[in-house]
């Protein structure tokens, strides 16, 4: 079967995943966000593969996607350089003055998820007064705090995984997590819907979600209904 | 008559230039209208930016001319072993893709980069500062203002200089009454260009310094930021950004025009010359 | 006045080295072809170029001396140099250009210099004429020791020239300084200086009064750049003591030097009458052929004949009627003549 | 004694420049082995953006050089009303934060742009394609080219031009046998200006054409990519754009050594004038 | 040959209109002061300048004529322009200059005007007079009706402008084409052309043979520009018909032709004789005071007293034994001076 080669539109911190899933495909990955204003200004994308469920939502409502289910889901970990120079060793000394945190930007997924936690556990204030960068996805949070630059950043725990040995993880407390839902739908404008719907299905199959699972994501649920941001 | 044909295409060739360079400019301001325009102005994200830039940009500037001027001089008039080296390395960053700057920026300030630990030393931490973008962006433009400066430097008759000296003023006199006097146009010119540079940068910004609200967030980095929460702050910045730039090219063309003498008769390739 | 001495003065250049001993009292020339290094002698005593060696003063101020390692900067010796294009800060009024070395009395300058109704001009507004009238001002209104002229009336229209050359003749005259005047036209050095030095590929080729030059020219390229005209052949040394010498067209040309072998004749054009027929006086070179061409020049006609080139009046170009193509004869004295080395001849 | 130390002084803030200008290059090398930098040339993300950085920036330099020609030329040797104004629209892009830029071809050429809906109906779809980023390109880096090519088209002696009309030699004949070849050192200088800007390109491209590997993904927005993947291979991406600039910095300093009369004398500030 | 017609030819410049009727036989020769509109004059003719009206034709061949709205384009017209800097082409060898118009009998050119040793250099490596000859065989190998030259010899060093000045003579006495030639120096005119027009702010002042300007300067520039002396005065007619001027100074000089009110008397140096003591004779004009200046040049002298300059000979400036500051008389004809309109002088 003559298969075309398809353009994915993929949440930065699926960077690694995907390609194992399928590595003939071409990805874009960003921040979901980006992503989405790119498919808004006519980007020839196929699929669209969001860090969240809103964007995707947003989009189908305008006619550009499919109707978005959700493939995975992620929590939420703080990755400190391995030297540690803020001696940071709970979340609740991201208030020590003068830690620099480095966080993804409000409109990013992870950047709104990180929020929410904050928000949760009323440390918005204290912690968001240490923030140093907002970054354009969660893969600069990463690479800024793997560098040493950045104290701590909030991170996915699959982003963390990608880098062993120049990070270390703090784990955020579970009643902390928001719900981290990837939604995933394939665009309107698409030339190749029959192939994109395909590499859709290849990632909710078995084997795809046995990859996600291998590097860390959660199981799939049933779709949660739409959550008031 | 073929003449005429020939002068008709390369009309229309410089034509077809002209718009594709006018369109996406006009399309800007296409899409916002001058009242959306001022309202974004006062979108808090668009202001902090814009103070941001500014303030940046000026710092960096006033730096660019403290150490650029007698740089340029020095190898405008000077004549040294490496002296094509220098010249060449002062306009390294103008071919360095401002990302490659910014890595390098990293690499050099950064608290894990070769100068990190003395900085860390004195206490002091570049990245995530507005210092650091200062430095990013004074990086990346200085070379449009030695480059010029240079040439007007060198433009500048070294007779009249010698006139002076043989007046008996000393160096630092001939320098300031009549070196730079000449090469004033030249150096405005020069300015403006970096100035224009600098308040675009992006790359080596983002990456040095990070994009925090109020503190690291150019216009630029804004632009990129509000690009997928609202475009028509975007497209609002842009219009900003385009006056701005508007501006300073004018500023460029009569300093350019002011120092260079009345244009001269043109060589006649389609028959006749013009005498303006 | 303290007289300049440039004492074996040597400066690398592209070419050659320039090397040169010169003593100015008052007004000397230093006149040579494009090139021959004389702006770069000028920017040497100024201090704008440092010689490899030599030495330089004023009267007892040594403004440079390689064996005691002295060498002033230019602002540091009193030095007036009015450049080849005069150097005029186009920037600054005319005013402002004089004042610039020193606030006082500039007005004087002005005056003197007949420039204080130009003084709010600007440069770029100002003839050729004016221009150098404000570099003289400037150069003097420093006080200088010495007065250095680099080509002061080259820069200047034909017609222009005969005035300002009279007015600097005068300036140099009233001057109780010595002056260096650089040029590459003989006719502006023998107005202007008493003594004319020629200074070929940077080194000196003669010295001495005009008369000098032109009674005894060193060498061919002195004889061709004094207006003489030059006789390529070669010499036979004739039984009755004179010299005959075989040009090329095979003309045969006596003179009284003794000489042998390859030279060049120099002649003065006014000391060649022309003629309608050839004068038999044995003691006369004579040249015969049609006029090659008539050029009047006021009152002087230049007719070229064969060769040669010959300096008439009007009144006998009337008397003979002479016209290009016409047959005429040209004939000069034997003593007339003088062998002159090869050297690098026009 | 006052003007040594003035000397000294002088050449010290020009060492400080150098110093500054070279520290970020030095660092990149620093952190990366002549070995690693191989080594990275075979990851094919490095490949891929290199292939498309190269293909996007011949491209978009064909395209500059075959509109900015005849463009530059008739800037340089006529004059019209709103001669001026079409000069400054040609240097606009300069100025113009590349951003901007971005927004503005989007703008104008996007889906919803200015043209969108035209170039929809013949089925064509620009942005986030790798015409997108040839066009971005050629946006940002013509005004480079153009300046230059102004600049030795009007230094060009125009009595050559006439005198080559006058010897019966045509418009067409007089351009390419007299201007082009004297301009010629000007373009080449321009032309690797321009290059280099292009191939340096981010901002607007991450806005108009979106970073695709294989695809949209050029050198700088593939650093910027990996910048988070692996420092390493950014670093050596670097370490290949700096080479790779200044070997188009040397061709520039060439052609334009080349075009340049031997250098003058210099006005001797400090003393005297060393006669190279 | 087919005459240049340059029939009322108008072009409006910065300060002044060029307007123009020449009628081109034969070698004419252009002078005037700088920025009088020369080269103008002859781009207009090249097709280089559109003129804003007026008739330019070569024999029947038509170049421009505003009426009937004809105007060629430069390299439809047949001519050969020798630009004042002779702008050849720096990147190409001397032969490929020469062949630039036309490949053909190159050769033969680069022999005629001896530049075939040459033809492999650049021109940057050539000399001012081979730069010169390799103009003149460019423009002539194109075959052209008219010869333009721009200031052919100006650009050339003072001792090798009388060499090429005799060659470029010879050359249009030899051509077969009319030939326009300028120059802002009347001793070039004098030398190469038989006709000569005096182009002042775009206006033709005056034309006609050397020797008819010098007779009969018609005003006070053209005088100055041939080399007269020029008294500014006031004329007052006198009893016996001739004219008494009062010069600035006080002195007053009698002139044979009738004048009054604001004058200016010409006077040629030559024409002036200077002693020792006043000649008492009424019918002379004599000026007495000190020597301002002598200037030598080859055999004659120019000696400045007062207002005026006169040209002696050496021998009788030995026999004065005359030196700047000496006192002597000048003194010259009534009927040697002529009163020329005012205009506007040097
Ligand atoms: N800075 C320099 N370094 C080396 N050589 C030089 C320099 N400047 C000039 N020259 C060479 O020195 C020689 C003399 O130059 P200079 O200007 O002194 O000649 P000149 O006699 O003044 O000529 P001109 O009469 O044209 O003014 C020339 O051959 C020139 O090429
Ligand atoms: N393109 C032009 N447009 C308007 N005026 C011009 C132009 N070119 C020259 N002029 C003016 O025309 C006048 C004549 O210029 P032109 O060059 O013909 O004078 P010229 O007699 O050749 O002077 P020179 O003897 O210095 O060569 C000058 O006053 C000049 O300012
Ligand atoms: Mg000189
Ligand atoms: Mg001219």
């Amino acid at each position: 079967a003559s298969k075309a080669q398809i353009t994915v539109y993929a949440a930065a911190s699926l960077t690694d995943v995907f390609p194992k899933i399928d590595s003939t495909e071409k990805y874009s990955f960003g921040g979901s966000n980006t992503l989405a204003a790119q498919i808004q200004q006519g980007a020839p994308a196929d699929v669209f593969a969001s860090a969240n469920l809103t964007l995707p939502k947003q989009l189908n409502a305008k006619g550009l996607c499919s109707t978005p289910v959700v493939f995975t889901r992620n929590t939420l970990v703080i990755v400190l350089p391995k030297s540690n120079p803020a001696g940071i060793h709970s979340i609740y000394d991201l208030t020590k003055p003068g830690v620099k945190l480095d966080v993804a930007g409000a409109g990013v997924p992870v950047g709104s998820y990180t929020l929410q936690i904050l928000k949760n556990m009323n440390l918005s204030s204290a912690v968001l007064k240490n923030v140093v960068s907002q970054e354009t996805d969660v893969r600069e949070v990463l690479a800024k705090v793997a560098l040493g630059e950045a104290d701590a950043g909030f991170v996915y725990s699959t982003d963390a995984k990608t880098v062993p040995g120049k990070v270390v993880t703090l784990k955020v407390p579970a009643w902390a997590q928001p719900k981290v839902q990837y939604g995933i739908c394939v665009v309107s404008r698409s030339g190749e819907k029959t192939d994109a719907q395909a590499f859709v299905n290849k990632v909710l199959a078995k084997a795809g979600q046995a990859k996600m699972l291998a590097a860390g994501f959660l199981p799939r649920v049933k779709p949660a209904p739409p959550k008031k941001k | 008559m073929r003449r005429r044909a020939l002068a008709v295409a390369w009309v229309a060739v410089a034509l077809v230039s002209f718009a594709f360079l006018l369109l996406p400019i006009v399309a800007i301001f296409a899409h916002t209208s001058p009242g959306r325009l001022v309202d974004q102005l006062s979108n808090p994200v668009v202001r902090d930016a814009f103070r941001v830039s500014i303030k940046t940009s000026l710092i960096a500037q006033a730096l660019i001319l403290l150490f650029g001027t007698p740089t340029a001089y020095l190898l405008a008039t000077r004549r040294f072993p490496g002296h094509a080296l220098a010249v060449t390395l002062v306009e390294l960053p103008l071919v360095l893709p401002p990302a490659v700057a910014g890595v390098g920026l990293l690499a050099a300030f950064g608290r894990v980069g070769l100068l990190g630990s003395t900085l860390d030393f004195f206490g002091v931490s570049l990245p995530f500062t507005q210092s650091a973008v200062t430095i990013a962006v004074a990086y990346v433009a200085s070379p449009l203002y030695v480059r010029q400066a240079i040439a007007a430097f060198e433009a500048t008759d070294p007779t009249l200089a010698a006139a002076s000296r043989t007046l008996g003023a000393g160096p630092v006199r001939t320098f300031f009454r009549v070196v730079l006097p000449l090469a004033r146009g030249g150096l405005i010119a020069g300015l403006a260009l970096s100035f224009a540079r600098g308040l675009g940068e992006f790359g080596a910004t983002i990456m040095f310094a990070g994009s925090l609200q109020k503190v690291t967030q150019t216009l630029p980095l804004a632009i990129y930021a509000e690009f997928d929460q609202n475009f028509d702050a975007t497209l609002a910045m842009g219009g900003v950004l385009v006056l701005v730039s508007v501006v300073l090219l004018v500023t460029l063309r009569l300093a350019v025009s002011w120092q260079r003498s009345p244009s001269t008769t043109s060589p006649s390739l389609f028959g006749l010359s013009t005498s303006s | 006045m303290a007289a300049l001495t440039v004492d074996n003065v040597t400066v690398p250049l592209r070419a050659f080295d320039l090397e040169l001993t010169l003593e100015v009292g008052s007004a000397v020339a230093v006149v040579g072809p494009s090139g021959a290094g004389k702006t770069t002698l000028l920017r040497a005593i100024a201090g704008l170029v440092e010689p490899k060696s030599g030495r330089i003063a004023v009267g007892d101020d040594v403004w440079f001396d390689s064996e005691r390692s002295i060498c002033l900067a230019p602002d540091e010796r009193r030095v007036g140099l009015v450049f080849q294009d005069y150097a005029l800060f186009p920037h600054m009024t005319v005013r402002q250009n004089v004042e610039y070395s020193r606030k006082q009395r500039a007005d004087e300058y002005l005056e003197r210099f007949r420039i204080a109704a130009l003084a709010d001009v600007k440069p770029p507004g100002l003839s050729g004429g004016e221009r150098q009238r404000v570099a003289l001002a400037r150069a003097l209104a420093r006080e200088p020791q010495v007065l250095l002229l680099d080509e002061p009336i080259s820069a200047l229209d034909a017609h222009t020239k005969a005035t300002v050359r009279a007015e600097l003749h005068e300036l140099l005259g009233s001057l109780e300084i010595p002056a260096l005047l650089v040029t590459h036209d003989f006719e502006d050095a023998a107005a202007l200086a008493d003594q004319v030095s020629v200074v070929v590929d940077g080194k000196l080729r003669q010295s001495g009064t005009v008369a000098e030059l032109v009674a005894r020219p060193a060498d061919a390229f002195v004889a061709s750049f004094t207006g003489a005209n030059l006789l390529h052949g070669t010499a036979v040394q004739s039984a009755n003591g004179s010299t005959r010498v075989q040009l090329a067209d095979g003309t045969v040309v006596t003179t009284a030097d003794p000489a042998g072998g390859e030279v060049v004749l120099a002649v003065y054009p006014w000391d060649i009458t022309v003629g309608p027929n050839a004068p038999d006086d044995s003691a006369l070179n004579v040249i015969g052929g049609p006029v090659r061409s008539v050029a009047e020049l006021g009152n002087r006609i230049r007719v070229a004949i064969g060769p040669v080139t010959a300096e008439i009046t009007a009144e006998s170009l009337a008397r003979l009627e002479l016209r290009t193509g016409s047959f005429a004869f040209a004939s000069f004295k034997a003593t007339g003549t003088r062998v002159v080395a090869a050297g690098s001849g026009a």
